[in-house]
Formats: C-alpha cells, structure tokens, sequence
C-alpha cells in the first residue's frame, strides 16, 4: 500500500536534490530509492488490504505487478543516468517525471477506486506526453509529444464520459460498490454504454487495434527511453488496470461486447504483427510488435472468466522485459552510430557479440521460442485461451506467431549476416548491467517458470 | 433553493441532462475532428470535459452524492495540468515549425 | 556345414586379402590367391558332388544364425546344399576357377589386376550365396550381390563413360526385376510367414492361397529372373554389359549369374508347378527372346556382342524349357551351355588379347594360322552350340526340343528355328573370324600370336568339357543312363510326379530320334550356308550404315535400345526437370514462397492506413466507436 | 542420474567449448562427443540389464501446468541417442581439417544442438520434447546461416531463413495441440497422453496440428520446399546434422507422440499420409535424377528415403516399425557418409557441380571405394543396413496395400539410377582440370569413413539384436496406435 | 461556435460564454461552489492561458487553413453518427430509479470540504503529483536551451 506513496516522496526528493545542489546524487539516490520500495513492495506480499476508503488496494495482483513495475523502472532509472547526460542540468526533472510516471503506474495496479484510476491514468499520461516530446528542438519527438497527448486527451474524454455513465447509473466510484451493484442488480444500458466508453479508452491505452495508430508514430518520434517506457511500464500498467477493471466491476459487459473483444483481439494481433513486416526502423518494429503483443494480452483478457492474472503477469513479465533489453540494446546502438534503422545493427554479432547475443535472445523470446520467458508468456496465454473456448483466435495468433518470427529474425539476420562500417563502439556499465540483468531474468523465467507462475 | 433543486428534477428529467451532455461531448467531438488549429482542438477538448463534469454533476446532485462533485475538482485539475502540458508542447511546436496546424505533423507515418 | 562355409567365405576372403592388400601384393600372387581361393572351393565342392553322386552325402539345410528377426518375424541367414545347389556349385567354382586362370593371363598388363581379383571373388562369393541360399532373402542378397559385382567389371575400365553407362544399365535394368523379386517374396512372406524354401514347399500343402496369388508370385519372381538373365524384354544390358573385360563375360555374363533366373526358378519349381498360367508365360517368353536374339546375333559384327545375343537367345531356350515343365532339360543346358559359351567368351577373348582389343569380325580372318589352340576350341566349342552331335549341346538343346515338341509344336518350331540361326552366326562367326585372310592392320599382322598356355589352358579345358559335356545325360532313346535327371530327381520329384513330366510322355522314341535327326540337319545347313557366303565367296559383313532394309533394322537391334530411351529414359529425365524446375520449385515452392510474399504484401498495405494524420487518426478511432456502440447496442 | 548425465553434459561441454577459445574448441567438443557416447554405451547397458524396461527419471519441473521433467530411456529412444551420441563427434571429426572461422562459436552450437536433438529423443513429457523440438532448431539455424560456405550470401539467408520460419510454423501448431491435449488429460506425460480418450472430430483435427510439425521437419511432400536449399547452403557439418539426425526428430516423434496419442486421427488419415508419402517417394527420386548439384541431390534422395520411411510408420504394422527404425537408423549414417564425400570433393575441387567433376577414382581409389560402398548402401544393396530397412519397410507397406508398396518400391530402381549416375558422373570417367590432382583421403577422414561402413554392415548383417532391443517399446506404441 | 467561429480568439470568447452557461446549470443543480470554482478555473485561469499562448504565438488572425472538403464533411458525418448513436443508445435508459430524497446541503463547501479531504483524501493527495509532474513538464518544454539564449 505504502509503495505508492514512497514513490510519489521519491519523486519529490529527486525535484528537491536538486534544489541542493545535489544533482551527482539524484541517480543513485533515485535507484536506491527504488530498490528499498521494491524490497518493501515485497514485503506487502500476501497482506491484503485496502486503504484510505478503498482508493488503493493492496493484494498480490498489485504487489505482483507494482514489482514488476518498479523493477522496469529501476532499469529505466539506471539508463536514465547516460541517455540525458548532454542534459545534466535537467537530470532531476527528468527523473522525478520519470519516478511520477511510475507513481501513475503503480496507482493504476492498485486503485480501488476509479478517481484512483483516472488519476493514475493521467499521472501517467501526463508525464508520458511530456518526456514524449523532451527533445524539444526535434521536430520528430514535438508531433510525438503532439500526437500522443492529442490524441490522449481526447480518449481521457472518452473515458471521463464513460465514468460518468457508470456513476450515473451506480452512483459510486468505488469498484467495490460497482461490482457489487452489477452483480445484485440487472444493469441498465447506461452501464453498459459506460463500460463500454471506458472499455475503448483502455483499448486506446494499450494500443489496441483499431486504437493503436497513435503508437507507432509516437513510439518512432520519442526518446528512446521515453520509448521503452511507453512499451513497458505504461502498457503494462494499462494492461493491469484493464485486467482489474474488467475482472472485477465490469465483469457482466462481456457478453454483449465478445464480438467486440474477439475482433479487437484478431485485429491487434493481425495488425501489429504484419505491419511490422516491412519495417526499417527498429524502433517502429517493435512498436509494432509491441501493439501485436497488446493483441496477445487482449488474448488473455478475452479469457477473463478463467482468471488469467497469472497469464498476463507472466506475458507482461516476460514482454516487458524482452522490451526493456531490446530498447537499451537499441539506445546503445542509437548512440554509438546515430540511426534508429535496422541496417544499424548490421554487424553488430561481429562487433559486439554480447550485445549482439543479447539482442537475439531478446527477440528469440518475443517471438516465443523455449526456454525462454516469452515462450511461457505465449504459452500461459494461448493455454489459457484454449482453455475458455477462444480456439480459433487461437489459432490465428498462432499463424500471427509465425509471422512475427519474420521481423524479429530479421534483426538477428541483420546483426549476423550484414557487414557493417567500422566505428568506435562504447558500452556503458549501466547498460551492460540492465541488458544482462535482463537475459538473465528471461533464461530464468523460461526454466523455471515456477517462479512466476505461482504468484497469482 | 430547495424549491428550485425540486423543481429541476420535476421539471427537466435527468434524461435531458444526458442528451444535452452527449450533444457537448459530441459538438466537443466535432471540434476535435473539424479543425486543425491545434488551440481549438485542445479548446474543443475542454468543451468535451466540460460536458462531462455537467453531467457528473448531474448525476451528483440525482444521487444526493457529493462524491461526483468531488470528482469533478479531479477533471478539472486534470484539465488545467493538461491545458499546461499541452500547451507547452505546443509552444516548443510553434519554436520549430511556427505553425499549430495539426495536419502539417505528419514526419511520422508508416 | 562348416565346410559349406568355408565354400563361400573362402572366395570372400580372398576378396578381402586383394581388395585391401592386394595393391601392395605381386600381381602373381595377387592372382594365384584369387585363383586359389576358388580352386579350394571347388575341390570342397567337387567332394559334395561326389558324396552326393554316392549317396553318402544328405541334403543340408542350416540356419546359420537369425538375420532378421524381432517379435514374431523371423529370416534367417540359412543355408542350403542340396543336387541342384551342388550343380550350380560345381558349374561357379569349376567355371570360375579356369576362368581366374584365365584371367592371370589375360588381365596382365592391367594396372588394377588385384581389383579385378578381388571383383572377381566377391562375385564367386555372392554367386554361391545365390545358390546355397536357404531361402528366398539369401539368395536375393546373393542375387543383388552379383549385380553389383557384374556392375563393378563391366565397368572395370571405368574412363570410358560408355562402359559405365553399360554398367549402369546393366544394374538398373537388373534392379528393375529385382523389384518384382522384391513384391514377389512379400507375396510370399505374407502367405506363408517364411521364406524358406522348404517350408514353403511344405506349407503349400497346408495353407490355403489363392491360385491368382501363386500366379502372382511365380509371375513377380519371373520378373526377377527376367531383369537377371536377359530375357525380353529387360536383355539389352547384356550385350552391352560386353564392355567388361572378357573373362567377365565369360563368368558372369554366360556362365552363371544371368543362368541365376533359371537357377531361381528351378529352385521355386514347387510354386511354379501350381501355376501353368506363369508356366506359359515364361515358355512364349523364352522362346520369344530365343527367337529375337538369334536374329539379332545373325547381323553383329563384334565378336563379343555375338556372343552375347547368343548367350541371351540360349537362355531363352533353357526358360522355355523351364516354361514347359522340363527342369532338368533346362538346367542341363545350363550346365552345358557353362562350358561350351565360357569357351567361346575366352576363346574370343585370346582373339581379342591378340589383335590388341580388336573386336570387329570384319577386321579379322585367317587366325588360324597363328592361333591354332584358340581357333580349335572355338571351333569345338561352336559345335557344341550348334547341337551336333555328339557334342554337349547336342543332347542338352535336344532334350528342350523334345520336350518343346511334346508341349507344343509352335514353340518347337520356333526353338528351331532359333537353333538354326545359333548354327549359322556361329560358324559365321567362325569362318570370319579364323578362315580367310587377314583384314587387319600390317601393325595388327605383325604381332599376331597364339596366347600364352594360361589362357589356353582354360580354353583346352573347358573345350573338352563341351565336348564330352553332353554324356551327363543322355537321351533316353540311346538306352542310357541319363545321370543328370536322376541325380536331380530328388529335387524336382514334385515336377516329375506332378506333371508325369516329359519323362512319362518320351515313350515315343521314333519322335524323339526324328526331332533329333531334324535338329542336326538343320545345324548342318546351316553351318553350310555359313561356308558358302563366308569361307566359299568370302563375303563380309557389310560396313555401318551401308546396310539396309530389314538387315538394317536387326543390325541396329530393332531399335530396342532407341525404342527404350523414347519411350522410358527421355521421359523420365523430363519429368525429372519438369518436377524439379515447374513444379518443385514454381509450384510447391511457390506457394510457401508466395504466402511470404503475400505477408509482406499484406503488410504492405496495411502500413498504409497508418498514414500520420491526427485527424484521420482521430477520424478512425471516432468511427470505430460508433461502429462498437451500433454493433453493441442496436443489434438488439 | 546416467540419463541427466547424458542429456547434460553436451550442454556442459557447449559451455567448455565456448569458453576453450577458437584454438582448442574442436578437441573439446570432440571430447565431449565422445564422453556423451561413452555415456550411451553405458546407458545401453543399464536398458539391457534392465531387461530392457524403459529408463526413466522424473522429476517436478513447473506446477501450473503441470510439467514434470519427465526422461525415459526405452529401446526406441535409446537407438536415436545412440544415433545422435554416435554421429556428433564423428561430425565434428570430420571438421577437423578445416580451419572454421569462430570455432568456439560453432563448436559450442553444435554441441548445444546435441543437446537439443538428445532432449527430444529422451522426453516423455510432451512439453518437455517441445521445448527441447525448438531448443535443436536454434543452434541449427545460426549454423547454417553464419557457416554456408555457399557463395551466394543472400540467398543463403534467405533459404535458411526459409527453413527457420517454416519449421518453427509448423511446430506451433503441435504446441497449440499440447496445450489442447493438456486441457483435457491435465498432464504432458506421455503415458497420460496415451491413455486418453479424445472424441474423434478432436483426434482428427489434433492429428493435423502434430502432424504438420513433424511433416516439415522430416518433410513429408509438399512440405519439403525448406530442404533442398538448407542442405545445399548448410555447411557439410550443419547439413549431416541436419540430414542424418535432426530429421530423425520428426520420424520419431510420429512414432512417440503421434500415433499413440491420437489413434483415430491416425486412422482417419493415414491414406492421405500414405499418398504424400509415397508421392514424396517417387517424386524425390524422380527429382533427383537430373540435379546437377551433388548436395541438392543427395537432398533430394533423402527426401525419398523418409517418405518411405513415414509411409512405413503409418503401415501400424511391426515390420513397418521396425524397417522405418532401422532405417532412421541406416539413414543416419548413410547420408552422413554421403554428405562427407560431398564435403570432401567441394573442399578439394571447390565445386559441387556433377557436371563438372569427374574421373576422381583414378587418382582417389579408397576414397572411391568408401564413397561407393555408401552409395551401394544408400540404394539399399542387401548386406548393407539400408536394405534391412528397406526391406521391412516396403514388406509393411505391402502388407497395408500392395499397389503403393509397387510404386514406392520403385524408388529401389530410381534410387540405382540416380545415384549410379551421380556417382559415374563425379568419380569415374577422365579426370578434368579440377579433378586432376584431388587428393586421396588422410587418415582423418578415413577414420570417419570405417566408422560408417563398420556401422553400415553391422546393420545389414546382424540386425536382430539391435531390433530386439527396439521391439517392446515398439510393441507399446503399436498397440497404443491400434487402440 | 467554439467549434466553427474562424479566429482562435473568438472561439475562446465564446468558449467563456458556454462555461458560463454550464456554470449556470451547475447552480441550477445546487452545486454553488463547484459553478464558482468552474469559472475561476476555467473562465479565469485556463483560458487566460489559452489566450495568453494564442497572443504569445499570434495567432490571432485567421490564418488556419481549412481541411479539405471531404475531411471536413467525414467529421462531420462522424461527429453526428456519435451523437445519433449516444442519443440512441443512452435513450435506452429510461427506466432510471427515481432521485432519492435531496439533501441540499451536498453542494456546500463545507460538505464538499469533508467529502474531498476525508474519503478522497488519497487521490487529492494524488493530485499533486499530477500537478507536479504538470509543472515540471511545462518549465522543461517551455524552457529556452540556455545555449539558445546566449
């Protein structure tokens, strides 16, 4: 429970580091910080609970993902450090946006309450818009900036009317409550009407097709770790959220709307995955795969009924981290030779066959191949799928499966095959760290996936 | 006043507060769509909050709960932080390209 | 037992000691160590043969251990001696061995002497597996063995890519009957659970199969034999085998591996007896190539090739004989036939050796004067072929006319009619090839010699053995012992009983005396019009391409082989192009490959929607609400 | 423990290997093939001295789903880890000549696929031979593509690529068909799967799913596009891995996880099977006759050898079953000896064009001599283990019907043709400028060779004691199959 | 007219002109103090934003050119589809239990006041942090590169 408000004095203390001159300190004090929440996080496992009237909820759907949460944002944090270091000056800021955006995720996995969720969700949002459009003197990152908030403020709108239907015909902001009046009472139309609006502002956020069009452009034109964050603490989170709203108060909207979620979920998947095809820009790629792996998880949320937390965790888990080492692989990349395209990786198995290595067991596990974590991720998802009767979609994420081993084989093509220019090639430790920190957790959590697993 | 609040649901059914909430949400919708100028999409926008702190409002006083009005300072805060935002994203777009027009940001395709 | 294995091993090891040593070996010893592993075996041989001759000797039938076997199914690697195998026995080792003396001599000068003994050997090896099989699988493995080994010497010289191109056409048409050898024993192992020879025979008896499945298997194991030994219409890789070296030829390609199908046959005359349907069959086939290849052999000029329809033209004899329910008839002639062709073979191979590889009859003549041991024991030899009496053919072909004249009037006319034609290119053969002057080259004349006694040896040997041959067995009508179809009763006892076979029919001896009468008058006119056009108005055969008419066509062999590769050869090379080029890779191919492309295609497209306007984005996401919100809502 | 032993210690030798350096990779990856064999003769033992009861070792891997990591060593399996444990170091020996660029890296692969092809052939748990299916696939793409020594870069790439998404479609849906099995029997484990009862629509549509995996990957036709170009790009070693083992995956796994699991679909199916099969057959041999290059041949001709090796699996008869194992068998060493020459003629001549070569048996005798005796077993000559399988096998599929065993038994006369064409084409004949001065084999390589042909008539002449051993879990699944 | 008036400027006046509109309904509903924050909030100080950044830019004038024909008609026609679809579905709600009894008192401050800082005390707390990160947003985008200003 606390998790969230240590966050949010975390941020603080970065804005006030600064203040005192304390600008060497903020990025260790910003990753102790994160570390000491992240071991108390832990330690809030198996109390469940919720507090100050039910707007935040502690249990272990929340503690689970807030770890991951954090965790993601430790590696962000430590990236952090060198991807602003020609903007020393302005390093606290960054990070307490940063650590903020955080807050908005961990707010959205354990709100009880939807003036939580919404709160959380503009936390997010807002510090996403901003770091999305950060570089300011690049036109690409300001229409990212531009785009994204657009286009966010106006599914927040969405969103907001759609709360208001639902208290309109509830009277209650509290999930609690509204679980409860759906379950007692028949609901109205305007129930469903607002489940519904806030059904497809969630789609929105977790770029969902036919929502998704804001992602590729935003993640292409956004700082890269501004990027990384899009694709795995902000999707994540908003996958969380999805997960909690929908297994809980919104249970009853599934029925009418299967057609919707069933379309929803082929469309994401199709369309992410072939999208992706044709792509020169790694950083599109995986934007692309990224709504294609929103499509997967969609898979798990369509199979509600049977409780997929675990799925979802352990895909969220197993994307989020095959992301996190693609993305600093690709910053690294970007800022040794300056291009995002995929001809930048040409030769890199030659150059730099750690890198290199890492980069293919990144993309070996988004495209689900065993023993690694993606694998299981899949696995768990279309298990649970066929599992509820989603057969067919079933298999047409299969097919789609095959596909996207086309793009992601493409990198590691490019990294093996291709000859590449000669330059110097600088790896910092923080990236060593993250990357293998991260290969490492996708080895574990593909052989023993136990671990995971059991959580939920 | 309490004449008057009886009289408001007696006299206009909280129906018509959701139509005439939708028809703003919608007119809000149609700005968002209709134009380029960034400002007036953003304006637009508000006018799409707008409609639903009304009916949240609405709604508040039909409950005889507080708690939608409570909900409607959080709009509105989110409003003016993402009016902020916003609007200074903007700005660093006008520095660059010394245009609000949305239809001329499209570096980013495909 | 053991002694029957020492038999086959000894010819392998001998195989072994050349092919891995042999290089580092004296060529002589290299030789007598092929040469003396085959005598051994003959001497082992010979004394089965005369325990067997006595009495003393039983039939042995051993299991020497389980080859293939799990479960329920079992073959055993077994083996077999009984008068038939032991005939063969004698013939392989007997043959063979004046054949590996031979070939001390002839193979000399080549460098890959020690190869050609080891070949030679393993062949002796595979061929006796063939015989003393104990069942269907053993003698098939000695059956593919000698295949390869008649694969590996004909082409022995293998820079001459016509000679392989003989080989490989000698195997693959080989293979082509093996296949039917293959189906017929599934046949039979599906039937009868076994493969052994005496089980089966016993089970006939017991297990009830259908007639069509015994015509099928008969039929099926025919194939086999006609794809082996040359029958029509799988014969014409041997006249092109004759690109080995002649004591190849000699071995296996007239003496014993294409009379395995006659072996094979006489083996599984239990089955064959069941089925007279099959029986006819291999009669009209027999004959047919009997007929075929004399005609043939009328109209070639190469000594060997001669020969070689020759040789396809008498077993063509001996399955008619087969056909028509005469055993023993069939496989006397294939002892005889062993001697007299094997003679003729290094015969025209002391020729060859002569003139330095020259082969053309219409570039020979005279030899006599310098080769007088050649040209008698060819003549002898030819003789025997031409079924005069007293020589060896004689009594063997006319015991097949005999009983062809009991079976069937047509088919006796028709080996007639072939013996006729055997008489006369034969002694064609002979004048043009010893009588005359010499056509050669002053080079060729010059070095003209008779060949050195290791080559004549054999060739004295095996001239004598055609010429007293024949006294094995003796028609009936002279009131002898006809030895050999006693000794091989007890083999086909079954045959005899069954059919009564020819032996209860020869009563008539008036008959028989005629048909023999017949049979030498004809070989005598024969041999007369061969004097007449070759050594009276010495004509020669006219050069390529200048003959004409029918000649023209038998002298090009009916275009059998140019028939073959329109019809089979050709169309399989373009299918094969066409699968691979059209339809592998343009079709199956193209689909995998197409269905990728058709991704990338469709992503493509879709790439395309995602066009970077807000407000197009925007537009989308509104009409993709409303389109929710109707479908939802106003459906119902 | 023998089993973890076996099944791990390629793993731990990859790592070894790796961290060797480029200079001493080979000798330990050749180490650690030979401690792996030693390891499979003993475990030969221990199945003999356990009357030749299945080995097995369980353990508790994952307990949502339930996956335990389940080995079982019985007669089938033990006959394709003894195949594997036998012809990876003698694969890597044949290596031995040639200076590989990044040793380390592809002796550490190729160990690592070691490990894979062993995992597979040792699962008894359906998930666990999955993730070990696509774990050998892995090491296996990276060889091929980054070794090819074929000149024409991109189109490497592109056929290994080809192969990589095509096989890994494939396995998808068998993983789609895990998962579908799992719901209904709640575990992996094989003798669950076996004993289950699925309803017939089910078993039919399972069948597919499975089917599709194992048919690429062995190919079945027309799924073979892949193999033609992966073997001709491969480099030698890649292609016998891929040829003489790794195709063995998919005709084992038809026999362990196939039909047992879904009789009825097997039933249902199996004359389209039968028909592809055969097609393959001909087809393949038919192909094959024209090629010019002596790798796609050979490419081609094992397509045909294991169509008849599939249709024999799907005769459901024991003669099938045993000719279709002692062929995997025989196949493996046959066409490991068959890509070696080729390895060997390119090396010397630098081409592998048939058209070009020629005459190499006169100055090449014993390399003559051992290529033919590989060639005469590859076409199935008796004496020679091909022909026990090929025997069995066409028996079985004559016992399932007589006019396919006819028309696939043609590839007994097509296989004479293409490959005594082939081998005339390329060693006899006149030498030619590139043949002229190809040298004989060095005791290397005629090490490799011995191995071979001792193995190759070990087959074809005693056969019976290696199906003995095979037989009970041949009877098990057979009488699965017939449930 | 927010929507469709063609100088920026105008569209704000107007836009004040319809908040004070809904503020009106606001007292209409008993909200007094929330209608009093709403023009503070959005009559005073967000549209003074808007209007300061629109005289900041000049942008004043009628510069903006028009979408084309067809985009103008597709928002249009999708606009109205939403509100067709809004109206229709929400009209489907027509059984709404009766209001409960009103207290009146809900709308005052000092309710108001117990309600936000005692249940919702978390999420305005919460708040801040939105605030923050506004603020922190808005001086780092707006902020000149000191580089520039040298």
């Amino acid at each position: 429970m606390n998790t969230l408000i240590y966050t949010s004095a975390l941020g603080l203390l970065c804005m006030l580091a600064e203040m005192a001159n304390l600008r060497k300190l903020i990025l260790p004090i910003a990753v102790a910080g994160l570390c000491v929440i992240f071991g108390l996080n832990v330690t809030d496992w198996g109390k469940n609970g919720a507090y100050y009237h039910n707007m935040v909820v502690t249990d272990n759907f929340s503690v689970a993902f807030s770890g991951l949460l954090l965790l993601l944002g430790i590696f962000i944090t430590l990236l952090a450090g060198n991807f602003y270091k020609n903007e020393e000056s302005k390093i606290s800021d960054y990070l307490a946006i940063i650590i903020f955006t955080l807050c908005g995720a961990l707010a959205l996995v354990s709100f009880g309450n939807l003036a939580m969720f919404f709160l959380g969700i503009e936390v997010l949002s807002i510090s996403l818009y901003i770091l999305a459009g950060s570089k300011k003197k690049d036109v690409r990152s300001n229409e990212a900036g531009m785009k994204y908030f657009l286009m966010g403020s106006f599914a927040s709108g969405i969103l907001l009317f759609g709360v208001a239907l639902i208290y309109g015909e509830t009277g209650s902001f509290d999930l609690g409550a509204i679980s409860n009046y759906a379950s007692a009472t028949h609901p109205s139309v305007l129930f469903y009407a607002g489940a519904g609006m806030i059904l497809i502002s969630m789609l929105f956020k977790v770029s969902a097709a036919p929502f998704h069009f804001w992602a590729p452009d935003v993640y292409e034109g956004s700082p890269t770790l501004t990027t990384a964050m899009m694709a795995t603490i902000a999707k994540i989170a908003a996958f969380a959220a999805f997960y909690r709203l929908f297994s809980h108060a919104f249970i009853s909207v599934f029925p009418p709307y299967a057609w919707v979620f069933t379309a929803v979920t082929a469309l994401t998947i199709t369309i992410g995955n072939f999208t992706a095809l044709n792509q020169d820009s790694f950083k599109r790629m995986l934007a692309f795969s990224g709504i294609s792996h929103a499509g997967y998880l969609m898979l798990g949320i369509i199979s509600l009924y049977g409780k997929t937390d675990n799925a979802i965790f352990f895909y969220s888990f197993a994307y989020g981290i095959s992301s996190m080492a693609a993305f600093a692989i690709a910053i690294v990349v970007a800022m040794n030779l300056g291009s995002e395209k995929i001809e930048a990786f040409n030769g890199l198995g030659k150059r730099k066959p750690f890198l290199a290595a890492a980069l293919t067991i990144a993309m070996l596990s988004m495209a689900g191949i065993p023993p690694l974590a993606g694998f299981f991720g899949k696995y768990y998802i279309f298990s649970e799928a066929i599992r509820n009767g989603h057969l067919w979609i079933t298999v047409v994420a299969v097919i789609n499966s095959i596909v996207s081993v086309y793009y992601y084989m493409k990198v590691v093509l490019a990294m093996y095959t291709k000859d590449s220019v000669e330059t110097a090639f600088t790896l910092k430790p923080a990236y060593s760290f993250v990357i293998g920190f991260c290969i490492l957790l996708l080895f574990l959590a593909g052989i023993f996936p136990g671990l995971l697993t059991g959580l939920l | 006043m309490m004449n008057v609040m009886l009289s408001i649901f007696s006299v206009v059914p909280i129906q018509y507060y959701i139509f005439i909430s939708a028809v703003l949400f919608c007119i809000g919708v149609l700005g968002v769509l209709f134009r380029r100028n960034a400002i007036i999409i953003f304006m637009s926008v508000e006018l799409m909050l707008n409609s639903v702190n009304l009916l949240l409002v609405a709604f508040s006083a039909y409950h005889n709960d507080a708690s939608g009005q409570v909900f409607v300072f959080f709009v509105m805060a989110v409003a003016a932080a993402e009016v902020a935002v916003g609007l200074s994203i903007l700005v660093t777009i006008y520095r660059n390209v010394h245009s609000v027009d949305i239809d001329e940001l499209k570096s980013l395709k495909h | 037992m053991n002694y029957l294995l020492v038999i086959i091993l000894l010819p392998l090891f001998g195989f072994l000691i050349n092919a891995f040593i042999g290089k580092k070996l004296p060529k002589t010893i290299s030789g007598i160590i092929g040469s003396g592993t085959i005598l051994v075996s003959f001497v082992l041989s010979s004394v089965f043969f005369l325990g067997f001759l006595n009495g003393t000797q039983q039939k042995i039938d051993v299991d020497v251990y389980d080859w293939i076997a799990f479960g329920d199914f079992k073959i055993t690697f077994g083996l077999l001696l009984d008068q038939l195998s032991v005939m063969w026995l004698m013939v392989i080792t007997g043959v063979g061995f004046l054949i590996h003396v031979y070939s001390m001599g002839y193979m000399h000068e080549d460098e890959k002497f020690h190869n050609f003994f080891s070949y030679l050997n393993l062949f002796i090896f595979f061929m006796l597996l063939l015989v003393l099989g104990n069942n269907f699988l053993v003698t098939f493995i000695g059956w593919e063995g000698v295949g390869l080994c008649s694969y590996l010497l004909i082409g022995f010289w293998f820079k001459n890519q016509d000679y392989n191109n003989a080989a490989k056409k000698a195997f693959v048409m080989n293979r082509i009957g093996d296949l039917g050898f293959l189906i017929g024993m599934f046949l039979l192992l599906y039937n009868f659970h076994s493969l052994h020879f005496g089980t089966i025979q016993t089970a006939l008896g017991t297990i009830q199969v259908s007639h069509a499945t015994i015509v099928a298997i008969t039929m099926l194991l025919f194939v086999g034999a006609m794809g082996k030994s040359a029958q029509l219409p799988l014969y014409t890789w041997l006249p092109d085998a004759m690109a080995g070296p002649t004591p190849v030829s000699a071995l296996i390609h007239a003496a014993t591996m294409v009379t395995a199908g006659i072996y094979m046959i006489a083996r599984a005359h239990f089955l064959y007896l069941l089925a007279p349907e099959t029986m006819q069959f291999i009669a009209v086939i027999g004959a047919a190539t009997a007929l075929f290849a004399a005609t043939i052999g009328v109209f070639q000029n190469d000594i060997k090739k001669v020969l070689a329809y020759s040789t396809v033209s008498q077993l063509g004899l001996m399955f008619m004989a087969l056909g028509i329910g005469a055993f023993t008839s069939g496989v006397f002639h294939v002892v005889t036939h062993a001697f007299f062709k094997a003679c003729l073979f290094l015969g025209s191979g002391s020729v060859i050796h002569a003139l330095h590889g020259e082969q053309d009859i219409r570039k020979m003549g005279g030899l006599r004067k310098w080769m007088p041991i050649t040209f008698i024991t060819f003549l002898l030899s030819s003789l025997a072929i031409s079924g005069i009496f007293p020589f060896a053919g004689f009594f063997s072909k006319d015991e097949i006319l005999a009983a062809a004249y009991e079976h069937n009037k047509v088919l006796w006319a028709v080996a007639s009619f072939a013996s006729f034609l055997t008489a006369f290119y034969m002694f064609r053969l002979v004048f043009l090839t010893f009588t005359g002057d010499f056509r050669g080259t002053e080079e060729q004349k010059h070095h003209l010699h008779e060949s050195p006694s290791v080559i004549t040896f054999p060739l004295i040997v095996l001239a004598l053995l055609a010429v007293v041959g024949g006294f094995m067995g003796l028609p009936e009508v002279f009131h002898a012992k006809h030895f050999l179809k006693e000794f091989l009763n007890p083999v086909f006892a079954q045959a005899t009983q069954a059919g009564g076979e020819m032996g209860a029919h020869e009563t008539n001896s008036s008959i028989e005396i005629m048909l023999m009468s017949i049979a030498s008058i004809l070989a005598v006119v024969a041999i007369a019009i061969a004097y007449v056009m070759y050594v009276s108005r010495k004509r020669i055969p006219a050069k390529d391409g200048e003959q004409y008419g029918i000649g023209k066509i038998i002298y090009n062999k009916y275009y059998v082989d140019e028939i073959y590769n329109a019809l089979v050869v050709k169309p399989i090379l373009v299918l094969s192009e066409l699968a691979h080029d059209v339809l592998d890779r343009t079709f199956v191919d193209g689909i995998v490959n197409w269905s990728g492309k058709f991704s990338l295609m469709a992503g493509a497209q879709v790439r395309k929607i995602q066009n970077g306007s807000i407000g197009f984005y925007l537009l989308f996401m509104v009409v993709s609400i409303v389109a929710i919100f109707a479908f939802v809502f106003l459906k119902n | 423990m023998l089993l973890l032993l076996t099944l791990f210690l390629p793993l731990v030798f990859a790592l070894l290997t790796y961290l060797s350096g480029n200079r001493f990779a080979k000798y330990i990856a050749l180490l650690g093939g030979l401690v792996v064999f030693t390891c499979c003769s003993f475990l030969k033992l221990a199945l003999v001295h356990n009357n030749l009861a299945p080995l097995v070792f369980v353990h508790d891997w994952i307990s949502n789903p339930h996956i335990s990591f389940a080995l079982n060593i019985d007669g089938l399996s033990l006959t394709l880890v003894a195949l594997t444990a036998f012809l990876v170091p003698l694969i890597i020996f044949t290596t031995f000549r040639k200076e590989i660029e990044n040793a380390k890296a592809f002796y550490s692969l190729v160990m690592l696929m070691e490990f894979g092809l062993l995992g597979v052939f040792m699962a008894s748990d359906g998930f666990l031979f999955y993730i070990f299916w696509e774990l050998a696939l892995i090491p296996i793409y990276f060889i091929a593509l980054l070794w090819g020594e074929n000149k024409d870069a991109a189109f490497r790439h592109r056929a290994i690529f080809k192969f990589f998404v095509y096989t890994l479609a494939g396995s998808l849906f068998m993983l789609l068909a895990f998962i579908y099995v799992y719901q209904i029997a709640g575990s992996f484990s094989a003798s669950t799967l076996y004993s289950l009862n699925l309803t017939d629509k089910e078993q039919s549509v399972l069948f597919w799913a499975f089917f599709l995996a194992f048919a690429i990957k062995i190919p079945v036709f027309p799924f073979h596009t892949w193999q033609p170009d992966t073997y001709k790009e491969s480099p030698s070693a890649g292609t016998m891995l891929l040829a003489g083992i790794m195709l063995k995956m998919g005709l084992y796994a038809l026999l362990r996880w196939l039909l047992p699991v879904v009789p009825h679909g097997v039933m249902l199916w199996t004359p389209v099977v039968m028909v592809l099969a055969v097609i393959g057959v001909i087809y393949g041999s038919v192909i094959a006759i024209k090629q010019d290059d002596l790798k796609k041949l050979l490419a081609y001709s094992s397509f045909a050898h294991v169509g008849l090796i599939t249709a024999g699996i799907f005769t459901l008869t024991h003669e099938g079953f045993q000719g279709a194992v002692v062929q995997m068998f025989a196949h493996g060493f046959n066409v490991v000896g068959l890509f070696f020459a080729a390895e060997i003629i390119f090396q010397r001549t630098g081409t592998l064009s048939i058209s070009q070569l020629g005459g190499i048996r006169t100055v090449a005798p014993k390399f003559a001599t051992c290529f033919m005796i590989v060639v005469l077993a590859s076409v199935a000559l008796p004496t020679t283990n091909a022909f026990i399988g090929e025997f069995l096998l066409l028996y079985g599929l004559y016992e399932y019907n007589t006019w396919l065993s006819v028309i696939a038994g043609l590839t007994i006369i097509l296989g004479a043709v293409y490959m005594l064409r082939m081998y005339q084409n390329v060693m006899l004949g006149e030498t030619n400028s590139l043949t002229a001065n190809f040298e004989d084999l060095n005791w290397k390589e005629l090490t490799v060779f011995v191995f071979l042909i001792i193995g190759i008539f070990e087959i074809g002449l005693v056969p019976s004691q290696f199906m003995n051993m095979v037989q009970p879990s041949l009877d098990l699944i057979l009488n699965y199959s017939l449930r | 007219m927010t929507v469709l008036s063609k100088n920026p400027v105008h569209s704000v006046i107007y836009l004040i002109g319809c908040f004070f509109a809904i503020a009106g309904h606001y007292l209409l509903l008993n909200a007094e103090f929330l209608a009093v924050v709403h023009i503070i909030v959005y009559a005073g100080a967000i549209m003074v934003l808007f209007l300061s950044t629109l005289m900041l830019m000049n942008l004043n004038d009628e510069t903006e050119q028009h979408k084309p024909a067809l985009a103008k008609i597709g928002a249009v026609i999708a606009a109205g589809l939403l509100m067709l679809v809004l109206v229709a579905v929400l009209k489907k709600a027509d059984a709404l239990p009766a209001p409960v009894n009103q207290d009146l008192s809900i709308g005052t401050i000092k309710n108001l006041g117990k309600v936000l800082l005692d249940e919702y005390l978390f999420p305005f707390e919460f708040s801040s942090v939105l605030f923050l990160s506004a603020m922190i947003g808005a001086v780092l985008l707006t902020k000149k590169e000191k580089s520039q200003t040298a």
